[in-house]
């Protein structure tokens, strides 16, 4: 049984939404034991990995290649815990964020398919069934958007959807030339196949402009802000936690392990260069920004942008223990933005409820009428800095020494500058909530609102700083795909 | 023998096709070309089935073909019908 | 001789493909290029079958031009009927020509290559080699429903996805009734030729071309005629009935796959023997979801009455709330 | 045998062309998904082509199997997404 958690972890939620959308009167109790259900199963899977190394599960008991087959290593697994107790996280917020019952009774079922979506991706180990996990994240993620139900949010689900679509696409275009060339869709046998030829290049670079778009790398950003800043809060969290970031890892899944004989020092530089200048510009917007959501979404602009920097310098460092420190800090740079991002996004909900609007300039005293959830952002704030003990302080610092030895120094300016940038904003929003008011409104005490994102911000902060060193074993030991 | 006088009645309903379509796209307004649509595409498709039936030896194959004539025509009857109620009370409303 | 008049077959239907692919996306006129796309899906149908795929020439001929067709019929009346071609500057229009040809050119070179290159290795081969143990014979179904059954499994939560958001969004369109003798006369007799046909394409499915998404959409297709012909007897349908028949098909599928994976250690491994039969029970099950699916989805927003369960909900906590 | 498979895996590139172009132009929801839908089409044609291995051998059943969940998820997302600008519209009515 403890070896099925792999399954379980994707079957779980599945039945969770089908009983949701059957018993609405029990949706918030069904998806809060399913949602703590398949974060048990995703322990058992780190735990697991940890334990034996990655492992592999044949759906339907063909070999892969024939079948699909779930796969599970240090990369997939600790993202999949993250991923869980992000959305469980959520879910304990969401159950007291509705006050609807319809609202409440429409929001359960799409949730409960967003984390199937998300967990189903995370494990994939065929190109195909990707697509397939890509086009559900993306419906079940624009379904969420759009419960807000207003003019915004509607203009910001359309665009996000038929973005959306496009990436699916030109994805499945990759994927339909990859069979072409090389006869299978498994990702293993493709990587022990892959040669550098015209196809596998067009190809590579169709699977990769797919999934830039779903990653939303400037100048391809376009479409994040308002569909973030619009959705309800606890979508918000995971639109910017986790579903821009799965995007990210499966192009690291195909960069790093599949087609990297493939990749070009060139490409891997280009899309750098990308990063340096999102990060910078989505730092500068999230200054401008007047709303809290959209400042938060615009961060996560420029936090995406600080993971594809690290992609020229994985490339040009020499297999052996520096590259796999930069991976491990590329994973806990990504780790600790999902903790801090949701944690942010569900403290803005917080803010934006009790305020009833979310707009910057007005929120002085909020300090005064909300302390836990001032704590939270200013908590979350320090991570998305990148201020010790947060685990972005680490991975930035491992950004930069990788810069250096890597002899691409230029990257630190773009650090700098971004940090800058980041310290601004934080600190700008922290003013004016510390602000004076003359009415100081009741102080809310929504512990189910307020605990969930407390929780995260921690994570963010003190565990992955401090509890670092076993994710830098974990990865370096178990990191490759099972089998390969 | 059969194979010429089956290709012949495939001919023929291509040609009923042809003029079908020749019909949709020149002629002036809905009814007119409805009108074309509907008889021209019925008679070829009638005597395409029956070239195939020549061809095919198989009774239980023919048997579909015929039903598959059948429905079409019921189906394109109906839809001119349809199609040429609803023009009529538009052109009616706009006057 | 043949292969010369196959050449210029061949050529026909791909220059008539192109031709209705440009006209469906460079027309002004909505209404235009909803019957260009309608027409274009025919005739990829019949490409289908001409490349020797004829489950896609059915699937497209019912689902790609009749479902879709028929969603984008009933959605232009809720539009402006003219298209304004675009708001891009004309600087941005002549980038997006170019990169989209510059695109086209790579892919091409890359196809041109990628032609000669396999080895010859294909998955096509390994299914025929494992179709008798799949318990299907045919091969299509073979990997729907047994090789690859869990992209089935996503893709049926993919159409679940779309349909809850299509409730949730809107309620039900009621303008578009149809009431004439002639069709509820066709109607009375093609509503029940058109379940059988369907039954018959799901069952066929397992040695021929048909299956679940098929034959599915084929008794969507019935519904909705069904509601356009006889607009008053859609109400006595019981929305509990409804929501049970949208989650069946997912519902059968997993809890076959767990009692599988109880069995036999792997998530949806069917044993051989029992394989056929399993495999038909879900087809099954699945027809019915996606055929509600997509005459919901027809419908274009949920049928009243959808949220009343909530509603009392919402009312009798309320209430406990009070007291 | 070749000359079939390249003639049709130009056209589905062809068609995955003008469907991006239009997309990437059209500004409005129905047209825009309309050239999504081409779009996918040219997309299905290229992996039918990948499948098709002459008149006389069997097809390869896989991409046959991928292209008519390509499908089904196709028209799924287009209901869905005529679902959200119907919603739209009521929304800019009121």
């Amino acid at each position: 049984m403890m070896n099925d958690a792999i399954i379980w972890v994707i079957i779980i939620p599945l039945l969770g939404s089908l009983i949701s959308i059957s018993w609405s009167r029990y949706a918030s109790l069904t998806a809060i034991i399913s949602n703590l259900l398949a974060l048990a199963a995703s322990i058992v899977i780190v735990n697991q990995v940890y334990q034996s190394g990655p492992f592999i599960h044949e759906l339907g008991g063909w070999q892969a290649g024939l079948g699909i087959s779930l796969r599970a290593d240090a990369l997939s697994s600790v993202l999949l815990l993250m991923s869980m107790l992000v959305v469980s996280a959520a879910t304990f917020y969401a159950s007291s964020y509705f006050t609807d019952a319809v609202k409440r009774a429409r929001f359960w079922p799409l949730w409960l398919m967003l984390v199937v979506a998300l967990n189903a991706l995370l494990l994939s180990g065929d190109l195909f069934n990707l697509y397939v996990t890509l086009e559900l994240l993306s419906l079940s993620a624009v379904a969420l958007t759009a419960l807000s139900d207003s003019r915004a949010a509607l203009q910001a689900a359309i665009r996000y959807l038929s973005i959306g679509l496009l990436g699916s696409l030109v994805f499945l275009a990759g994927v339909a030339l990859v069979y072409m060339g090389y006869g299978t869709l498994d990702l293993l046998a493709l990587s022990n196949k892959i040669d550098a030829s015209p196809l596998s290049q067009v190809a590579f670079g169709l699977l990769t402009a797919g999934l830039l778009i779903k990653s939303a790398l400037f100048p391809l950003h376009f479409w994040l802000p308002s569909a973030h800043a619009s959705a309800p809060a606890p979508v918000s969290a995971a639109l910017s936690a986790l579903v821009v970031k799965v995007a990210v890892y499966i192009l690291l899944r195909l960069w790093m392990d599949v087609f990297d004989q493939v990749l070009t020092p060139l490409s891997a530089m280009l899309l750098g260069t990308l990063g340096a200048i999102a990060v910078i510009w989505g730092s500068w917007q999230a200054l401008q920004a007047q709303r809290l959501k959209l400042m938060a979404a615009y961060s996560t602009v420029a936090q995406i942008g600080y993971l594809f920097i690290f992609l020229p310098l994985i490339v040009a460092l020499p297999e052996g223990s520096l590259k796999d420190a930069a991976f491990t800090a590329l994973l806990l740079m990504a780790l600790t933005h999902g903790f801090a991002k949701s944690a942010f996004f569900l403290s803005a909900g917080v803010i934006q409820q009790y305020c009833g609007h979310d707009r910057i300039a007005e929120l002085a005293g909020t300090a005064r009428a909300l302390p836990l959830t001032t704590f939270v952002i200013a908590l979350s704030g320090v991570a998305l800095i990148g201020l010790p003990p947060s685990g972005s302080f680490l991975g930035k610092w491992y950004l930069v020494s990788s810069s250096f030895q890597a002899g691409q120094w230029w990257w630190v300016v773009v650090i700098a500058v971004g940090s800058i940038l980041a310290t601004a904003y934080v600190f700008r929003i922290l003013g004016y909530a510390f602000g004076p008011r003359e009415s100081v409104g009741r102080v809310l005490n929504g512990g189910r609102k307020e605990i969930p994102a407390l929780i995260l911000a921690l994570f963010a902060t003190l565990i992955l700083g401090f509890g670092s060193a076993g994710l830098w074993d974990f990865v370096s030991q178990h990191r490759y795909f099972p089998g390969s | 023998m059969t194979n010429i006088l089956a290709v012949l009645a495939i001919f023929s309903g291509l040609f009923f096709f042809l003029s079908g379509s020749i019909g949709l796209l020149r002629l002036p307004d809905i009814f007119t070309r409805l009108h074309a649509l509907a008889k021209a595409d019925n008679i070829g498709l009638a005597f395409i089935a029956l070239g195939v039936i020549m061809l095919e030896s198989d009774i239980l194959n023919n048997i579909k073909i015929v039903i598959i004539w059948l429905l079409v025509m019921a189906a394109s009857a109906i839809s001119s019908h349809l199609v040429a109620r609803h023009a009529l009370r538009e052109h009616r409303s706009d006057d | 001789m043949i292969e010369l008049l196959w050449s210029v077959f061949d050529l026909s239907l791909v220059l008539l493909l192109l031709a209705l692919a440009w006209g469906t996306c460079s027309t002004r006129d909505v209404m235009r290029a909803v019957t260009l796309f309608i027409a274009m899906g025919l005739l990829l149908a019949i490409i289908w079958a001409r490349l020797k795929a004829p489950d896609l020439a059915l699937a497209e001929a019912v689902i790609g031009a009749g479902i879709s067709g028929a969603l984008f019929l009933s959605a232009i009346k809720d539009y402006p009927s003219t298209i304004t071609v675009s708001h891009r500057t004309p600087v941005l229009q002549g980038l997006i020509n170019a990169f989209t040809l510059a695109l086209v050119i790579l892919m091409s070179w890359a196809v041109w290559h990628g032609l000669n290159m396999s080895d010859g290795i294909r998955l096509s081969d390994q299914v025929v080699a494992q179709a008798p143990v799949s318990g299907v014979s045919n091969p299509v179904t073979a990997v729907l429903l047994n090789f690859r059954a869990y992209d089935t499994l996503l893709e049926l939560a993919v159409v679940l996805t779309a349909v809850l958001t299509v409730l949730t969004l809107n309620d039900r369109r009621y303008s578009h009734v149809v009431s004439s003798p002639l069709l509820q006369g066709m109607t009375h007799w093609l509503v029940p030729l058109l379940v059988v046909t369907s039954g018959y394409l799901l069952w066929v499915g397992a040695h021929a071309p048909g299956g679940a998404f098929q034959a599915g959409a084929m008794l969507a297709a019935a519904m909705i005629l069904l509601q356009l012909a006889f607009p008053s007897r859609r109400q006595q349908f019981s929305l509990y009935l409804v929501r049970f028949l949208l989650v069946i098909g997912i519902f059968t599928f997993v809890v076959v796959g767990i009692w599988m994976l109880l069995l036999n250690d792997v998530f949806l491994a069917f044993d051989p023997d029992w394989a056929g039969t399993l495999i038909l029970i879900i087809e099954t099950m699945a027809t019915l979801s996606i055929a509600t699916a997509l005459a919901l989805a027809y419908l274009g927003g949920r049928p009243m009455g959808w949220e009343e369960g909530a509603r009392n909900n919402s009312a009798s906590t309320e209430n406990e709330g009070a007291g | 045998m070749i000359s079939e498979q390249l003639l049709y895996s130009l056209a589905g590139i062809g068609l995955f062309g003008i469907g991006l172009r239009a997309t990437l132009l059209h500004h409005m929801l129905i047209p825009r998904l309309l050239a999504l839908n081409v779009c996918g089409a040219g997309v299905f044609l290229i992996f039918i082509t990948i499948a098709y291995a002459g008149a006389e051998s069997r097809p390869d059943a896989v991409p046959h199997a991928l292209v008519l969940t390509g499908i089904v998820v196709a028209v799924s997302a287009t209901a869905m997404s005529l679902a959200l600008g119907r919603r739209l519209e009521a929304l800019n009515d009121e």
